[in-house]
């Protein structure tokens, strides 16, 4: 990630996807509010993928302090607790959005 | 066609279900459409993700995420419907917290070769360090207050603010000798950026108060999306970019309109506790006794067993005293005698957005009974019975008529203009907002004091009884 | 662009853009379809830059064949209608709306 | 850094410009800010092109930039209100001609060395030039129709889908070929294919009324963005494929609203004329006498005088006999006894949404008397006279009720709730969609016969007389 150029096509990236982001989000009901951020709050869960990536790198770099894979454990530890929660508690919110027509 | 290749193809899938997930996720409709899109894209992207790593990285990498994956989703199922909150808050800081340790780990394989990093390295690192570590603290603490394992009121004391201010100075001052350095400085230093970010965290989160933390999660959301944005640039990888600055744009945008939905300005959220410290203490307690009526269980059980039209207007108390199981039973015994019940929902009664249509929704209250505030509204004039549980607030009519007062300009739900108003609470005492309630002391306005779930099983009982 | 990972940025930020586009485009009143479907004529004038790069890309490869030379004018020209034309026509149109409050 | 880099962060800027540009020109309110912000990003990008191209190819840039700069800006100016869209049209082939043309040129270019092209280069070159091309002739055969230059009929003759499938097979046929031998069979073939795309884009366009034109120029509009995409990856230039996606994604979306708003598909726009060769005749041939009632000019002069609200429905009738300042006169002179004057907009009144706004506002008609649809409909039971000029079928009742009627379900204006209604047009024709109109036989309803201007200007002397 030395090349400037390299850099500037993240950064063009990066711009990009806050657009979609905020663009995305429109009229939501109050009642959407909760889940919305529930479900973004799991998306950012793909910190997993970094973090799988990062204990990787470590290893292949051949760094065997025990602390560092302990810390890079406990980093794959709370992505997946992010991701796997996050949706499971998304999808029981919305459970309650299915429409019961009666009793 | 190379590995890499084939992995950022199946990135760019991944990346266009969370884009069409959030989407969906804006309608009722096709909320859950959205998040199974969500899930789509993650699986796919892990399955890529393993495929790279898990050769070289196979057990620590399988042991964290069998670990995480069991605790998350267990906790996900075990937890009480209103209790997600402050679940969304610990997932969150799960993910702050992973991005910082990502930081420390990468600082030290970057680093092994002895040169210093590269300037953009070295600042991703520490930013993504930085507000990592302050979601990861920050999200404990609104868990915390949320679940009442520490006061909910805003903690304050003298010169906070220049505590605080001082400690956001440290955490610049140490960043920018890091990254001036190019890390040489290191491992010292890194690691009491992340032990200072920490108690960053900890601090601004203190003196906010607990009814105000769905704001403050959905802030610390958006950090993190932000700090797991910047650890894409640290990793050189366009996913994480993406998926953060996804995040972390749609977050604010929510957080604002959360903010927006109660009438509370973001800045107030989060700095108004230092100008009106005490500010509620104030204005309840200058309530006095008011001039109003207070009825009976039973007075009130007859006025209901012969209305035509009862509108229950359910809010924070009802959540209080969970009385939400009562609450049905008594409308289906109003209901056996002929009696209409329908339920009106304020968009930010409760403590959450959606908070009373879960808790309705868990004791199986038929979706359609519930009215938004715009269709409740226009059948007040037609009711009978407003029976308010629990809820002060979101019925005040100062909104609609009191320019000075703080919620003036807010909707309400305009039960004032039913013919009688029944309110279950237990004191004379505010809400959230700490102001008066005009209501009570309307002609048509009777109080029933007590819990809210004993009040309404006494209701019940006697409804039985006529 | 030989290089497949070259290929693949461009392609993601092409999947951006177009999401992009879908959602910046929300409930449009029918009044302004036609200036918004002008503003985005306009917006595809970007073609003059392709033009003008493609010009110097043939003069910087000494094909000095006139009809090429024609050809690449050609196509600054036709780009630079697009662009300047579909910005004005869209001023125009939309100095339509501007609220007047009485004759 | 280096002009590429510092070029690429203007080219981000111009992005975000762009962006939010589109943004702003969802609402009226802020569509002309909307504009100038995606003026300034364009003006921007410009900059820095011209930075690093002048140098080498100054003269043909100049000459091609300022003599296409001053057509397209001469000519916007002075073009009539009405011939917007065939001018947008014009501009639009502009841009899809040039995506064509810099696919020649850059043939030329890379394959200098002798040596093919590389896949993606030759499918993006390929794909330009077809799209391209098919953008540029389709967008002239639009302009002609609207101008009135040549038929605005559809065009058809028999065989005709056979003949069109055949071309598109050539073309197809003719890119593939290229593509699998890396186009070292040029240069005939690059430019046979250019050849054969444009007799497409004609035989595409040749078959479609003329009233549907405004939806074909914006799917060639998006057309164009999709092949100034592809420009863009011919050229490796992350600028173009931005611009060129996010006008092939927002005018696709685009595409499908305006045809939602005439209550007509897509596919229906496109290929209706094969399936219902002559429908339109038939139709308003069996209309034959009708059971109407004509009035006289001095007749409804009297009427509207002593009217108290008289609700205006201009259609497409008003903008062929350009009767908008004739009926701003007669507006003058009811208003001044005292008479209330306002306009029902329809969303489709006309030949492209926003015609009659244009058109009025041209007349200086104040805007707060244009009502839209949603505004007008519920005035016309307090409505004395409904005076409908040049407008058909976004009056016609046939919409709410006859379900066998092509327009049933489309949202009309509700003119028929009006005491009286009176219609200005020359004849008992259709209009547009080519039905009967019952509304013409309604008790309360008087024909005054004639050119909409004409008769007008008679109604404005009959007042001014009284
Ligand atoms: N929904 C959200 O997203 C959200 C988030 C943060 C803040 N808020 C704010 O919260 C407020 C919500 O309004 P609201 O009307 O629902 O609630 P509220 O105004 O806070 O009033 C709740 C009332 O319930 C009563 N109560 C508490 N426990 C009870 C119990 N066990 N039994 C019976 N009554 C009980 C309390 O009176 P007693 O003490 O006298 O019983 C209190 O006055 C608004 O001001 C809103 O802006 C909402
Ligand atoms: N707005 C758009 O974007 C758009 C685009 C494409 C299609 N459309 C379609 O166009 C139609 C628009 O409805 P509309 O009610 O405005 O128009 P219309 O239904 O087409 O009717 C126009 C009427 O004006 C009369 N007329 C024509 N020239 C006249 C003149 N010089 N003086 C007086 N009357 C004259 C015609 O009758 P005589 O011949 O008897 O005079 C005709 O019946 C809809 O069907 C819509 O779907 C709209």
């Amino acid at each position: 990630m030395n090349d400037i150029n390299v850099f500037l096509g993240l950064l063009t990236v990066l711009v990009l996807a806050i657009f979609v982001g905020f663009e995305v989000i429109s009229k939501v009901p109050t009642t959407l509010h909760t889940p919305l951020m529930s479900a973004t709050n799991a998306i950012h869960g793909i910190v997993l993928i970094g973090a799988m990536v990062a204990t990787a790198s470590l290893i292949n770099a051949h760094l065997l302090s025990p602390w560092l894979t302990v810390a890079a454990t406990a980093a794959v530890t709370l992505g997946a607790i992010n991701v796997f929660g996050g949706f499971a508690v998304t999808e029981r919110m919305l459970q309650m959005f299915r429409r019961k027509d009666s009793k | 066609m190379t590995a890499t290749a084939i992995g950022a193809i199946g990135d760019l899938f991944s990346i266009a279900l969370f884009i069409l997930g959030l989407h969906y996720l804006n309608a009722p409709a096709t909320a859950r459409l959205g998040n199974r899109l969500a899930m789509v894209g993650m699986a796919l992207a892990l399955a890529f993700a393993a495929w790279q790593t898990l050769g070289s990285a196979g057990l620590p990498i399988a042991i964290g995420v069998i670990v995480g994956g069991a605790i998350g989703v267990i906790a996900a199922l075990r937890v009480k419907m209103t209790a997600m909150p402050q679940m969304v808050a610990l997932y969150n800081g799960a993910g702050g917290g992973a991005a910082a340790l990502i930081s420390l780990v990468e600082f030290y394989v970057l680093s092994n070769g002895g040169h210093g990093l590269y300037p953009v390295i070295g600042v991703s690192l520490v930013l993504s360090a930085i507000i990592g570590a302050i979601s990861f603290s920050g999200s404990i603490i609104a868990f915390l207050k949320l679940q009442e394992l520490m006061t909910g009121r805003p903690i304050t004391y003298p010169g906070q603010q220049i505590v605080n201010g001082l400690i956001a100075l440290a955490v610049i001052g140490l960043a920018v000798w890091f990254v001036a350095t190019a890390g040489l400085a290191a491992p010292w230093a890194i690691l009491a950026l992340l032990g200072v970010a920490l108690v960053l965290g900890v601090l601004f989160v203190l003196p906010i108060g607990g009814a105000d933390m769905p704001v403050v999660i959905s802030l610390l959301n958006s950090f993190t999306g932000l700090a797991v944005a910047i650890t894409g640039f640290e990793l050189g990888s366009t996913l994480l970019i993406i998926c953060g600055a996804l995040v972390g744009a749609s977050g604010t945008l929510l957080t604002v309109l959360m903010g927006k939905a109660m009438n509370r300005s973001i800045t107030n959220v989060l700095f108004g506790a230092f100008g009106a410290a005490g500010g509620t203490e104030v204005a309840s307690a200058s309530g006095g006794p008011q001039n109003v009526r207070s009825a009976s269980a039973d007075d009130v059980a007859v006025m209901l067993a012969y209305a035509q039209k009862v509108m229950v207007v359910p809010g924070y108390g009802m959540a209080v005293a969970q009385a939400q199981h009562s609450v049905k039973a008594l409308a289906d015994q109003l209901e056996k005698r002929g009696v209409k019940v329908s339920y009106a929902i304020h968009p930010v009664a409760g403590r959450m957005p959606g908070h009373m249509n879960v808790l309705l929704a868990e004791a199986n209250v038929p979706y359609p009974a519930l009215l938004d505030m715009e269709d409740a509204n226009p059948e007040f004039p037609t009711t009978d019975v407003a029976l308010v549980i629990g809820a002060n607030d979101v019925t005040n009519p100062a909104a609609r008529s009191v320019t000075s007062s703080p919620i003036y300009g807010m909707p309400i739900l305009d039960v004032d203009k039913a013919s009688n108003v029944i309110v279950l609470k237990r004191s004379m005492r505010s809400g959230f907002a700490g102001i008066e309630n005009p209501l009570y002391e309307l002609e048509n306005t009777s109080m029933l004091f007590g819990d809210a779930k004993a009040s309404v099983d006494e209701l019940t009982a006697a409804v039985k009884a006529l």
